[in-house]
């Protein structure tokens, strides 16, 4: 029963680690960057959302849509500027990038949005449903949803879109899909926009159950990188695999072990798996 | 005949960087006797110093290897707790702490390497980072030992030598210079060795490099273990130094492990000079900005300084170094395209 | 005649190196059938890869179908029909063979019309390798494997101009022949092609016209036939 | 006692057997050429006898030592190495430094850089000694294989179609270096897809078709062989005459 | 007049800017004050200049700044620094430059490391943790609630750890049973298994001690999983107006210990208010309580010499102006720097503000045991 109950939690807010987390892989797989400025954007969705709740009056569920399409413009606009002119750099100096403006974001937003913590209030968030002896929490569980509907879509454009396979093939060789008539910045700039938006989405989504503030990221930086690792780099399966491994992870450990150790064990379940499958859980095919 | 010629050529041009870099150190041991020994810049320049030599340690395995690891601060971690807690507990010099420090230091790096020195790129990278974490999550709730998040203070002591302790920051300054030259010895004589070509070979392929002969997992070792050590001993002397410590201070990501292959990298990565440019980039320029900034709107010191990150980065990716050398080519342009003639 | 492919004192450099080709001309007239020898580094690839945009920085002009090609963006070039088969394969290491075929057809549109299935079926019928391989990742394949998915792929477009960098690198023997049935045949249909080859008595044996690359400078040019025969080529390239 | 023998060896890629039950030997001081067609298992075959690619069964033993379980280094260190396709040069390294590399197999850092020149003024290479490897040519960059190989003074050196794209003239030149280097005695085997190389450097001739072996003998023999003109080098070919020095057209 | 620098390090940017920018606007607000009213009168009216900096998350980063300030600067005191590890570390700075350093943190060891130049105006962690359960213990007699089964979460910070000691400590002292004491990661994303633990315990109430997020976590976690014990806050998360306004109708009636509280001395505190639009938190409180110790001690030694500013800080008791809103009357500071004088109290959340409701002598309105459903 225990062991059950904890299982439906880790799958639920594994599963929204998940989501926040396919857009760090897609920016992983297209862009090979390591973007540690990637969870400034899940900030920056929580944001958007928050506002708009507060001034429309928006669920954040509903919020998560206009979160997505603001921060995608904006992940667009920033790709453009800063990540372009270093995609040719070493790999090193774009982890220092993402470095520099995970600083400069996250004081951004301190200095426009101030250092509150912001939380909205909805109907749903304190309430749960019970099957049999589990409880199943509302808010969890519609993020839960919400996490699988944005990844099966990311999904399905990736894998049955021609502009998801040029973006694939962006990732795998930009000098070969130029020749294929493919527009390399294009396809740059649309997976870094579409990876911070799907974060941000992501971000919307929890934000019935937590608060948000500039720092907010920094709880999930380690969480998302873990979740997308051990799926596998690049693999939006992966990355919703990987998130729901570790949100299994730390809920069924929380049975064994003191809950302060949840991450402990966390971090040596996912060094171990790796040093099993170097490439995370789930493969790409054909390899 | 050019067999000959470039051998004496290398060391021609080896003889005079050398100097250079004698020099250069000469020049920094006497800076701060012209300093307030309590004051401000000394402290600043002795953290500049320490984290210059972090990033020359982290070199060896992220420059020479191209291994990026995210997880440094476990061998810093390790470094600082061993010898703050011998010294508290049994009263030893963090000498000796030191030496302890680096051996448990290795025995991490041991244990790491197992599981990661399979992993490539971004991965590995991840990998380090989980468990520099992992440390960090242990120190955090090992409360008995570790004094857990309360942190440790390294106690109160009069000025002495052997115990590595003084009131005020000079003498660390002269330590932390005499570490930065030691590691920077070390990661250039190691870049200069057999194992540097072996590390470098890693680096660009390393299936290629096993099969021309190089044990590759050894090399990785090797180079992790020196810079474990490295980075180990230099923790004992920051504790010393800032005579406080919590986990987060010591084994943080941000606050330690990103931050000093940030050094590495912006000075320029797998060079000699490299780390100690990029120290005094990012350690001094934070505190320029800080004190410029002071405090007037919340968050606007940070995001000057993380925009001033961006835009070195922006103005050469590969590192200032690289930048110098860009500079000094444009001044003096050397003719191009050497050994095309034969062709 | 009005020439399909006009290369005009074109020179070429990567980075900040010295150039790599001086003051190149050359023209390829609508569906001719052109190659280019030199020995290595004389700068052949360079000059295809200034043509398709990708790798060298470049003066001078080329013009395709009396348009300023260097005006044009790399990705676009393809949309204006011309195709180019890189050297050393440059397959989608993590797509299935059918994926980098499919993607061949990107610049027409993506659109799977009708013509796709009869020209997947054209590309595995020279290559029965490869619909045997049809699901294996492109980076799996064998060299030779992934020199018959590069050529397949860039016959996918079907295009005005087709530019092959040393198709039959790692090839069998007989599916050179093949190969090289194949690429008179699509001249035959009116399509032009510029074909850099290092089996020179090959590439002048199916072109009609051919250029000699020196040091990145054109230092013969003449009908195949005719330098087939020349001496200055007989001992340079072919070995005789 | 053969210096190389493999027995029954298979190595399996998921559902496909890339080679299967594959078996050969090879002397001291011959020289083998390796054919077959496209995807036949051939760089399989190299892979898994410098232990990048593991045999599922079989063994292979080298000088009478079985390799099984061996890295690549300490295979290298018995004497056998190879040279890459799909040319994997330390791009950024200068010529000298790769080969710099395989010398440190067998001697400290100075006298691995004399002889590393060395090496690289036996493969005409010397010129371009500074220069990063990414630089060169598709041709050069497989002489600088060689070189690399060369340096760590194996017994046996299996080259994977390093004469791709070169002039007939460039051809000659490598020919003539490998002649040499089994003078010296090195023993070599061959990928090669340029027929007038493989048949005039080998004294011996292996086929594989689908991973196993479909023929073997000398040059001429194989040539003639209708199942290796059927699955390798197709008609045309055979309708010409094979034989050494006979290139088409 | 020459100014009297006075240097104030707190977080103004990272996790914790919001508390930071709370600290500074309470001194802020003193120091105009002070200025405003002519200075320091003992010192010519020399106005007060603060010199204020971003201590940043990271311990060596805010010594650097003290250390900055003392030297370039001529402080003759720092204020500061909110959270313990960097105040700490400060102190091992303004110890060795024998500056007084005047702080609000909790940790114990703050005080505990017998140096000569901290002042601490706040009770200790263990104190405040201590008196988070007594208190609780003894409204509860007072309402006639049974509470014999406890529960202890904290996070697993200095705060959290400090203060979780004092509470656990007196709960074994009046013989409870702890059914549950666990600490969870800083950060945590999701309480789910704490409350699955805690509901399984069958604890009557529970402590948390905790900042923010974790707070609203774990309040509406409870509420989800229909778990309707009282949460009995440490202070930190549970008594700013982030609080209320993040759980609105839920937050009525949650109770918390505070280290001091803004409506003991309203007319001082609405000052506050009436500046910065929100009610005086209790950091901004004592931060500026800091500033008001240091202004009479600035005056009683009339000099702008450190030591003899420690010399009056040290002395005597502090009672005037904004040193008598802390609790207790007036500061007084024990040999090892704490002030004496200083006892928490219990507040409670009524109709959207917070209020004190224990020990009595300084309650304000009467304490309530209620538990909002969600
Ligand atoms: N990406 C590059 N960066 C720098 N230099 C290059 C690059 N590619 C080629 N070169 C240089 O340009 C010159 C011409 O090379 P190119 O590849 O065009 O020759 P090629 O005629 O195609 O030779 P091959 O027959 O060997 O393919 C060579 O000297 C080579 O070193
Ligand atoms: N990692 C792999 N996964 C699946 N199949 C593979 C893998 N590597 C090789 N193969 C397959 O094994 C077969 C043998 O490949 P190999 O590279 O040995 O061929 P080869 O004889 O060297 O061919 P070529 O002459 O074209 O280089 C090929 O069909 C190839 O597709
Ligand atoms: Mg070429
Ligand atoms: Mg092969």
């Amino acid at each position: 029963m225990q062991l059950l109950q904890a299982l439906v939690d880790g799958l639920l807010i594994g599963g929204v680690y998940g989501v926040v987390s396919i857009g760090l892989s897609l920016v992983f797989g297209v862009m090979n960057i390591v973007n540690f400025a990637h969870a400034a954007f899940l900030m920056l969705g929580m944001f958007v959302a928050w506002f708009a709740w507060a001034f429309l009056g928006l669920d954040p569920l509903l919020g998560a849509f206009l979160s997505f399409v603001l921060v995608f413009a904006f992940g667009c606009a920033v790709q453009q500027v800063l990540v372009r002119p270093i995609l040719a750099a070493p790999q090193v100096a774009q982890i220092f990038l993402t470095v520099g403006l995970l600083i400069v974001l996250e004081n951004a937003a301190l200095m426009a949005f101030g250092a509150d913590f912001r939380s909205v209030q909805t109907p749903y968030q304190t309430s749960a449903f019970r099957l049999g002896g589990i409880i199943v929490s509302k808010p969890y569980l519609y993020a839960f949803a919400m996490a699988l509907l944005s990844g099966a879509a990311v999904w399905a454009f990736l894998e049955r879109t021609a502009v998801g396979r040029a973006m694939r093939a962006t990732a795998q060789d930009p000098m070969a899909a130029t020749l294929m008539g493919i527009d390399t910045q294009r396809m740059h700039r649309l997976a870094f926009g579409v990876g911070v938006g799907l974060t941000a989405f992501g971000g919307a989504v929890i934000l019935p159950y937590l608060t948000v503030s500039p720092t907010v990221g920094s709880h999930y930086v380690v969480l998302m990188f873990t979740a997308v690792v051990l799926g596998g780099l690049g693999s939006v399966a992966g990355a919703v695999v990987g998130g729901i491994a570790v949100g299994v992870i730390q809920s069924v450990s929380a049975l064994v072990f003191p809950i302060q150790l949840q991450n402990l064990v966390l971090f040596v379940v996912f060094i171990l798996v790796l040093a099993l499958r170097p490439d995370g859980i789930v493969r790409r095919r054909g390899a | 005949m050019s067999a000959l010629s470039l051998p004496k050529r290398c060391s021609a041009l080896a003889r005079p960087r050398a100097l250079l870099l004698a020099a250069l150190a000469a020049a920094a041991a006497i800076v701060p006797l012209f300093l307030d020994p309590q004051g401000y810049w000394v402290r600043v320049l002795t953290l500049t110093l320490i984290f210059a030599a972090l990033g020359q340690a982290w070199n060896i395995v992220g420059g020479l290897a191209n291994q990026i690891s995210l997880g440094h601060a476990a061998y810093f971690g390790v470094g600082a707790y061993a010898s703050t807690i011998l010294l508290i507990n049994f009263g030893l010099s963090p000498w000796i702490g030191l030496f302890v420090g680096m051996a448990l230091a290795v025995v991490v790096a041991l244990v790491l390497s197992v599981p990661t020195f399979r992993l490539k790129g971004h991965y590995f990278a991840l990998a380090t980072l989980a468990a520099g974490e992992a440390l960090r999550v242990i120190a955090n709730s090992w409360q008995g030992v570790t004094g857990g998040p309360v942190g440790l203070s390294v106690p109160f002591m009069p000025d002495s030598f052997w115990m590595m302790s003084y009131g005020a920051p000079r003498p660390f300054y002269w330590i932390a210079l005499a570490a930065l030259v030691l590691v920077t010895l070390v990661f250039w004589w190691i870049k200069s060795s057999a194992l540097g070509y072996r590390l470098r070979a890693v680096k660009e392929n390393e299936q290629a490099a096993e099969v021309v002969g190089v044990n590759t997992f050894r090399a990785k070792l090797w180079a992790s273990l020196v810079s474990a050590a490295a980075t180990a001993a230099i923790g004992v002397v920051y504790v010393q130094f800032t005579y406080f410590f919590d986990p987060d201070a010591v084994f943080g990501v941000a606050t330690v492990s990103v931050r000093l292959a940030l050094v590495a990298i912006v000075g320029g990565i797998g060079t000699v000079i490299g780390p100690v440019v990029g120290a005094l980039v990012v350690v001094p320029l934070e505190e320029l900005v800080n004190a410029a900034l002071q405090g007037q709107v919340a968050g606007l010191s940070a995001f000057v300084y993380g925009a001033i990150l961006i835009a070195v980065i922006l103005v050469e990716p590969r590192g200032l170094v690289a930048l110098f050398g860009r500079l000094r080519r444009g001044l003096g342009r050397r003719p191009g395209g050497a050994g095309e003639a034969g062709r | 005649m009005t020439a399909l492919l006009e290369v005009a004192r074109l020179s070429a450099r990567y980075g900040r190196g010295a150039p790599v080709l001086h003051e190149v001309a050359l023209e390829l007239g609508q569906g001719e059938f052109v190659t280019v020898i030199g020995a290595n580094t004389a700068g052949k690839s360079t000059l295809l890869r200034a043509i398709s945009g990708v790798g060298p920085a470049v003066e001078g002009s080329i013009r395709f179908d009396g348009r300023e090609l260097t005006a044009v963006a790399p990705h676009a070039r393809p949309k204006l029909g011309i195709a180019h088969v890189p050297e050393g394969r440059h397959v989608f290491p993590e797509m299935s063979v059918e994926e980098n075929l499919a993607i061949g057809a990107h610049a027409r549109g993506g659109a799977p019309g009708g013509g796709a299935a009869a020209r997947l079926e054209a590309i595995f019928e020279l290559f029965p390798r490869l619909r045997e391989r049809r699901r294996q990742f492109g980076g799996t394949l064998s060299g030779g494997e992934q020199q018959m998915l590069a050529i397949g792929r860039g016959l996918m477009l079907e295009p005005r101009l087709l530019i092959l960098d040393e198709p039959s690198l790692g090839l069998a023997p007989m599916i050179v022949e093949e190969l090289h049935d194949r690429l008179v045949e699509i001249h035959r249909r009116g399509v032009a092609i510029l074909l850099v080859e290092q089996n020179v008595s090959l590439a002048l044996s199916v072109a009609s016209r051919g250029y000699v690359l020196q040091s990145g400078s054109i230092v013969l040019e003449g009908p195949a036939g005719e330098l087939l025969r020349d001496d200055r080529v007989r001992e340079a390239y072919l070995g005789i | 006692m053969s210096l190389l023998e493999v027995t029954d060896a298979s190595v399996r890629f998921g559902g496909l057997t890339a080679v299967d039950g594959l078996g050969f030997s090879v002397e001291a001081g011959e020289i083998v050429g390796l054919i077959g067609p496209n995807g036949a298992g051939k760089t399989t075959t190299f892979n898994m006898l410098v232990g990048l690619a593991r045999a599922a069964e079989g063994t292979i033993r080298l000088d009478g030592r079985p390799l099984a379980g061996l890295r690549p280094h300490s295979i290298a260190a018995l004497g056998m190495t190879k040279t890459f396709q799909n040319v994997s040069l330390f791009m950024e390294s200068s010529v000298l430094d790769n080969v710099v590399t395989g010398a440190l197999l067998r001697e400290p850092l100075a006298e691995a850089k004399a002889s590393a020149r060395r090496v690289l003024e036996r493969v005409g290479l010397a010129g371009v000694a500074e220069r990063p490897a990414a630089d060169l040519s598709f041709p050069e960059r497989a002489r600088v294989e060689i070189a690399r190989g060369l340096a760590t003074r194996p017994k046996i050196l299996l080259l994977d179609e390093v004469m791709a794209a070169l002039t007939p003239a460039e051809m000659e030149g490598i020919v003539a270096l490998v002649r040499q280097l089994r003078d010296e005695g090195i023993t070599f085997v061959l990928i090669e897809h340029h027929m007038r190389a493989v048949m005039t450097l080998s004294d011996r001739i292996l086929v594989l078709s689908f991973g196993r072996k479909i023929a073997e003998g000398r040059p001429e023999e194989v040539a003639r062989d209708p199942k290796v003109i059927e699955a390798y080098l197709g008609r045309e070919w055979a309708a010409e005459g094979a034989g050494p020095g006979q290139a088409r057209p | 007049q020459d100014p009297v620098n006075v240097g104030v390090v707190v977080p103004l940017s990272g996790a914790n800017a919001q508390f930071g920018i709370n600290s500074r606007n309470g001194i802020q607000l003193v120091a105009d004050e002070i200025n405003k009213a002519g200075g320091i009168k003992s010192l010519g009216g020399a106005p007060i200049n603060l010199v204020v900096a971003d201590s940043t998350s990271t311990p060596a980063t805010a010594a650097s700044v003290a250390q900055r300030m003392i030297s370039q600067n001529q402080v003759v005191s720092v204020l500061g620094a909110f959270a313990s590890s960097l105040t700490i570390a400060i102190s091992e700075v303004t110890e060795r430059r024998q500056l007084p350093l005047l702080t609000m943190s909790f940790s114990d060891i703050i005080t505990g490391r017998g140096f000569k130049n901290v002042f601490q105006v706040v009770n200790k962690a263990s104190t405040i943790g201590a008196a988070q359960f007594d208190y609780t213990m003894a409204i509860a007699k007072r309402l006639g609630v049974d509470a014999s089964k406890v529960a202890i979460l904290y996070e697993d910070t200095a705060y959290g750890t400090s203060q979780s000691e004092g509470l656990r400590k007196a709960a074994k002292d009046a013989g409870l049973d702890i059914v549950m004491d666990e600490a969870y990661p800083h950060g945590i994303t999701d309480v789910t298994p704490l409350i699955n633990k805690l509901r399984g315990s069958g604890a009557q109430m529970v402590f948390p001690v905790s900042y923010l997020n974790d707070s609203l976590l774990i309040i509406r976690t409870m509420r989800q999983q229909g778990l309707t014990i009282p949460a009995i806050g440490g202070a930190a998360g549970y008594v700013i107006p982030d609080f209320h306004k993040g759980l609105g109708e839920l937050a009525e009636g949650v109770l918390s210990i505070a280290p001091a509280n803004w409506d003991l001395a309203p007319d001082y505190t609405d000052r506050f208010r009436e500046r910065f639009g929100y009610f005086m938190v209790h950091e901004a409180l004592e931060h500026a309580v800091c500033m008001g110790v240091l202004r009479e001690a600035l005056e009683k030694s009339a000099s702008r010499d450190p030591q003899a500013v420690r010399e009056a800080l040290a002395t005597g008791t502090h009672n005037e102006g904004w040193s008598s809103v802390m609790t207790g009357d007036g500061v007084r500071f024990d040999e090892t720097g704490l002030n004496a004088n200083a006892f928490p109290v219990m507040v409670q959340w009524r109709d959207g503000e917070l209020r004190t409701v224990h020990p009595a002598k300084v309650a304000k309105i009467e304490p309530i045991w209620s538990v909002k459903a969600g």
